[in-house]
């Protein structure tokens, strides 16, 4: 049960003193504050505080045409951007029944994997940093930096994309491109060994990350937990697989899950999804056909009413965009139901009872957006 | 035994030289390497490979404000990067780095030295205490509660090798490895030598009281200018002296071949700095607990037991 | 057995510590990934996003643009301020003004994909900088191109 | 037929109506307010998880309604769930003492639109500033 949390500033007689963590705090990955009431280096409640980087998206969204929207549905999640663009015009594309071709579903299917593995990858290095190793995080820099580059190649941009338009692609991908992925993927294979070598074997890094921050199955669900961190509770869920969206049921790929439920298990379910991830890549890249890369769509967006729940598998979890439509070119009601916010609402109670130093290991382990978070 | 003043003098700035010219190299050394260490190049601007850096860096940080926050304890803020910084030009006294390059050969140099390594957790908590900030306290708290987990086996390991040199004088121990290095002979009690200065010097994967994810940067989290780079001077200068140490009572101190006494002594000492900044660059931090389990739990009972070995060894 | 397994995990957690170390000296010997800008400089792909900029016609010099405006209808930021005049001799009309408030801009690139005479473009630029914001505030993009209203 | 969901539903005697899921949805429901806190624990019980809580504005109707959205990990069960409140003095007995998570999600919605939650175990702002009383998301609102 979530009680309110229960510190106030007077409580101080008893040894226990309040904690300001953040909004400026390298263990926050962004503008995130958490108020702590701590005994010595216990915490004894957690307090999430919100809402620094809040942008209110989804008035912005229902102000503007479907297609404006779109450059800034990349905005929340910033690391993940493929996934919200994917997420968005498909949408969109659900409730005008609009088909894609086939070229560009396995486009998007790559440029989204490429991303998914960027992300995964910039998590790598930025838990590792808040363990307190440095070296990962510019390692994870280098293989992402490739990444993006790629990303670039065809987009132009490198974090927020916007390259997604309904009924296909902004711009068709090359033989360079695809020649370009397929080196990728064979140089990261031979690299992740490094990884393993550097980070999953160490001992202290097993000792900072097993047993901590357990989530049991049952709260999973009380607090709707997505993606990797409900993966390393014991659920195979995983949308790809459950609800396949643009084509990812061509694809072969599992979905890998562990039962610990700590953070060494979420940890090793996001290292063996980058592993998948370079598998869909390579089918993508494969099975690519010939053929026009956007359909022909109308200039004006005008979507009959009704409305849509489009769930997307980010890196991060989750994404459901729910939109209403009322048949105007404006959406009527948007709903962003981010992972990001479901994974953060755990925190308190994870971090309860723990070290400050594993709260910190808790917090880098949910691998959240703040500014997803806010939106 | 009487030193005239002029002496003294002498020995103050040769030792702040090397104090300062050590500082110097070893964090343009850290930069270095940790910039190769994460495919970057690191310094590269001032002077020839940015050897030049750390200086820039140190007259910029002069020509900063000295902050000291309303709510701190006035006289201990300013105490403590003193408290920390000083102990180290007499540490520095009964160091040998070469057969006559000693300021003073003093026939307990040995426990000095040691004696002066406790002096720099007074620092920290001194500044822990002193900022009036939570995160300060934290790591001041932290420096305190890991001093016994490490100072017990570290003092075994001196222990040891006073047993195998029957000398406190470092010169002497230095001597006595003639024949062959100590590390040959003990080369477990090296490595537990190496962890517990790791752990000495606050350096990562044992920093728990700067722990920059969690503490942000602990103990001198509120400290700038002056303050701060004093911080930053000790602790370069604990490093130094905890190599030295290492080089003086495993491998021989200045004693090698070809090259003159004190070219060896800073090769040898530079050599274990870099592991120390090698390690630093490679692992993650422990947690505080950990850190108690391993001093108590591992490190302890691995020294003792060398240390009872050893002493049935030589008794026969 | 307790003890076996103690000292196994002392033995197996230094040789774990000992793989680390090898990758992080292994990378220490490799070649940096890094480039000193601005001295070297990165490559900039083809499809590179920088702020757009006006393109001129081949003929006549004149901007491109006819001062439709649906960039500026279709812009989300509502960053760009497009007016256009009729010269007398010629049908369409050519822009006069075309500002670019660029402390705005997204880059999402939705307005050079909506312009229907292809008039704008992704400039190369990545590093700007200036003394003051209304530098960017009022980015003139018709500057340096010829117009059919100079006299 | 024996879905998860179909129990849950007939647990609290609700039909199950599955829909095609093009949207997205598998079933979609239009249910009272007393209803909602015997459905969600019936969900509960059966292991669906909260994915949100939000809120519709429709001033032309002069009607608000409750958005509750629910799945099952073991996926494709997505649960759509409108209740219709009063535009003018909205309440929504709260889930969060049966989801946790719902707290946050009925404290955004609660700030965003006003609907009071009842029994809501944490009722401050989320995302807006603490002292704020204006409710972005409705569609009347012009600005500060």
């Amino acid at each position: 049960m979530s009680a309110p949390p229960t510190y106030s500033l007077e409580s101080t007689d008893n040894g226990n003193f309040l904690l300001n963590l953040g909004p400026q705090h390298p263990g926050t990955h962004g503008v995130l504050r958490v108020v702590l009431q701590m005994d010595g280096e216990y915490i004894l409640a957690a307090d999430p505080v919100l809402g620094y980087g809040h942008r209110m998206q989804e008035k912005i969204a229902e102000n503007m045409t479907y297609l404006q929207a779109l450059p800034y549905v990349c905005r929340m999640d910033y690391l993940g951007a493929m996934s919200y663009s994917l997420a968005w015009v498909c949408a969109v594309e659900k409730l005008c029944s609009f088909e894609v071709p086939e070229r560009a579903v396995h486009v998007r299917v790559m440029a989204c994997e490429l991303n998914r593995i960027a992300s995964h990858l910039l998590w790598w290095g930025a838990y590792l940093l808040d363990l307190g190793a440095f070296t990962p995080f510019l390692q994870a820099f280098a293989d992402r930096e490739q990444i993006l580059d790629l990303l670039e190649y065809i987009t132009g941009s490198r974090l927020t994309y916007c390259y997604f338009r309904f009924g296909g692609l902004a711009a068709d991908v090359d033989d360079v491109f695809l020649r370009r992925v397929e080196d990728f993927v064979t140089g990261f294979r031979q690299r992740l060994p490094r990884y393993h070598d550097l980070v999953t074997g160490n001992v202290i890094f097993h000792h900072r990350s097993k047993d901590v921050g357990v989530i049991l199955p049952f709260e999973a669900a009380g607090y709707g937990v997505t993606g990797p961190c409900l993966r390393g509770s014991g659920f195979a869920y995983d949308v790809r697989k459950c609800e396949p969206y643009s084509g990812y049921d061509r694809f072969e790929f599992a979905v890998p899950a562990e039962q610990e439920g700590d953070c060494l298990a979420r940890y090793n379910v996001r290292m063996a999804e980058m592993e998948q991830s370079l598998a869909i890549i390579e089918q993508a890249v494969a099975t690519i056909p010939d053929g026009p890369y956007r359909a022909r769509v109308p200039r004006v967006i005008r979507p009959p009413a009704g409305e849509v729940a489009m769930a997307v598998e980010t890196p991060r979890g989750e994404l459901v965009i729910f939109m209403v439509s009322d048949g105007s070119t404006r959406p009527c009601r948007v709903k962003f139901r981010v992972p990001s916010f479901a994974n953060l609402s755990i925190f308190a109670r994870l971090a309860r009872g723990q070290l400050l130093a594993d709260a910190l290991a808790i917090l880098g382990s949910l691998d959240m957006v703040i500014p997803e978070v806010d939106r | 035994m009487s030193i005239s003043p002029v002496t003294i003098v002498c020995y103050l700035l040769g030792i702040s030289a090397v104090v300062g010219l050590n500082a110097v190299i070893l964090v343009w050394l850290e930069r270095k390497v940790a910039g190769h260490m994460h495919f970057r190049y690191g310094p590269m601007e001032v002077g020839p490979h940015g050897l030049l850096q750390t200086l820039a860096d140190g007259i910029k940080l002069l020509g900063k404000q000295f902050l000291v926050p309303d709510a701190a304890d006035r006289p201990l803020f300013l105490l403590a990067p003193v408290v920390s910084l000083v102990p180290i030009f007499v540490a520095m006294v009964p160091l040998p780095l070469g057969e006559t390059l000693q300021a003073w050969e003093l026939n307990i140099g040995l426990l000095l030295v040691v004696a002066l390594g406790l002096l720099n957790t007074l620092g920290i908590l001194l500044a822990g205490w002193g900022s009036n900030n939570k995160y300060a306290l934290l790591g001041g708290s932290r420096a305190v509660a890991q001093i016994l987990a490490y100072k017990i086996p570290l003092l075994l390991c001196i222990l040891t090798i006073i047993m195998m040199a029957g000398s406190y004088s470092l010169r002497q121990i230095a001597l006595a490895q003639k024949d062959g290095w100590y590390i040959l002979y003990q080369p477990l009690l090296f490595i537990i030598y190496i962890v517990t200065i790791t752990l000495e010097t606050n350096r990562s994967p044992f920093d728990f009281s700067e722990a920059e994810s969690e503490l942000v940067a602990g103990f001198h989290i509120e400290y700038s200018a002056m303050g701060f780079s004093l911080f930053f001077l000790a602790e370069y200068s604990y490093m130094f002296i905890a190599a030295a140490l290492a080089s003086i009572l495993f491998l021989g101190g200045w004693q090698g071949p070809f090259l003159p006494g004190p070219v060896w002594s800073l090769l040898k000492l530079y050599g274990i700095i870099f592991l120390l900044m090698w390690f630093r660059w490679t692992f993650p931090r422990l947690r505080i607990d950990q850190m108690l389990h391993l001093g108590w739990k591992i490190l302890l009972p691995l020294a003792l037991v060398n240390f009872l070995v050893t002493a049935g060894v030589l008794a026969l | 057995m307790n003890g076996y397994r103690y000292l196994a995990g002392i033995v197996t957690g230094s040789v774990s510590l000992l793989k680390g170390m090898r990758v992080t000296f292994a990378n220490m010997v490799s070649r940096p990934h890094t480039v000193q800008w601005p001295r070297q400089t990165a490559p900039l792909p083809a499809r590179f996003r920088g702020h757009i900029r006006m393109l001129a016609d081949e003929e006549t010099g004149f901007p491109r643009c006819f001062a439709c405006g649906s960039c500026a209808r279709i812009c989300p930021s509502a960053c760009i301020t497009v007016q256009g005049r009729k010269p007398g001799d010629r049908k369409k009309k050519v822009a006069v003004r075309f500002l670019l408030d660029f402390t705005k801009c997204s880059l999402c690139g939705l307005c050079v994909e909506s312009c229907p005479a292809r008039a704008l473009a992704f400039s190369r630029d990545y590093a700007l900088a200036g003394y003051r914001d209304t530098e960017f505030r009022t980015m003139d993009l018709l500057e340096g191109l010829a117009s059919p209203f100079q006299f | 037929m024996n879905s998860p969901l179909a129990t849950a539903l007939a647990r609290i005697g609700i039909d199950y109506r599955p829909r095609v899921p093009a949207v997205g949805l598998r079933c979609s429901l239009h249910i009272l307010p007393e209803q909602i806190r015997s459905l969600a624990r019936s969900l509960a019980g059966e292991g669906f998880f909260i994915e949100t809580v939000t809120a519709e504005d429709m001033p032309e109707q002069n009607r608000m309604d409750g958005i509750y959205l629910f799945n099952h990990y073991e996926g494709d069960m997505r649960l759509l769930v409108r209740v219709t409140v009063s535009r003018s003095r909205p309440h929504l007995p709260s889930i969060g003492r049966i989801f946790p998570g719902a707290v946050w999600h009925e404290r955004e919605t609660a700030e965003m639109f006003g609907i009071t939650f009842d029994g809501c175990p944490d009722s401050r702002n989320l995302l807006l500033p603490e002292e704020a009383t204006f409710h972005p998301l409705r569609k009347d609102f012009t600005g500060v």
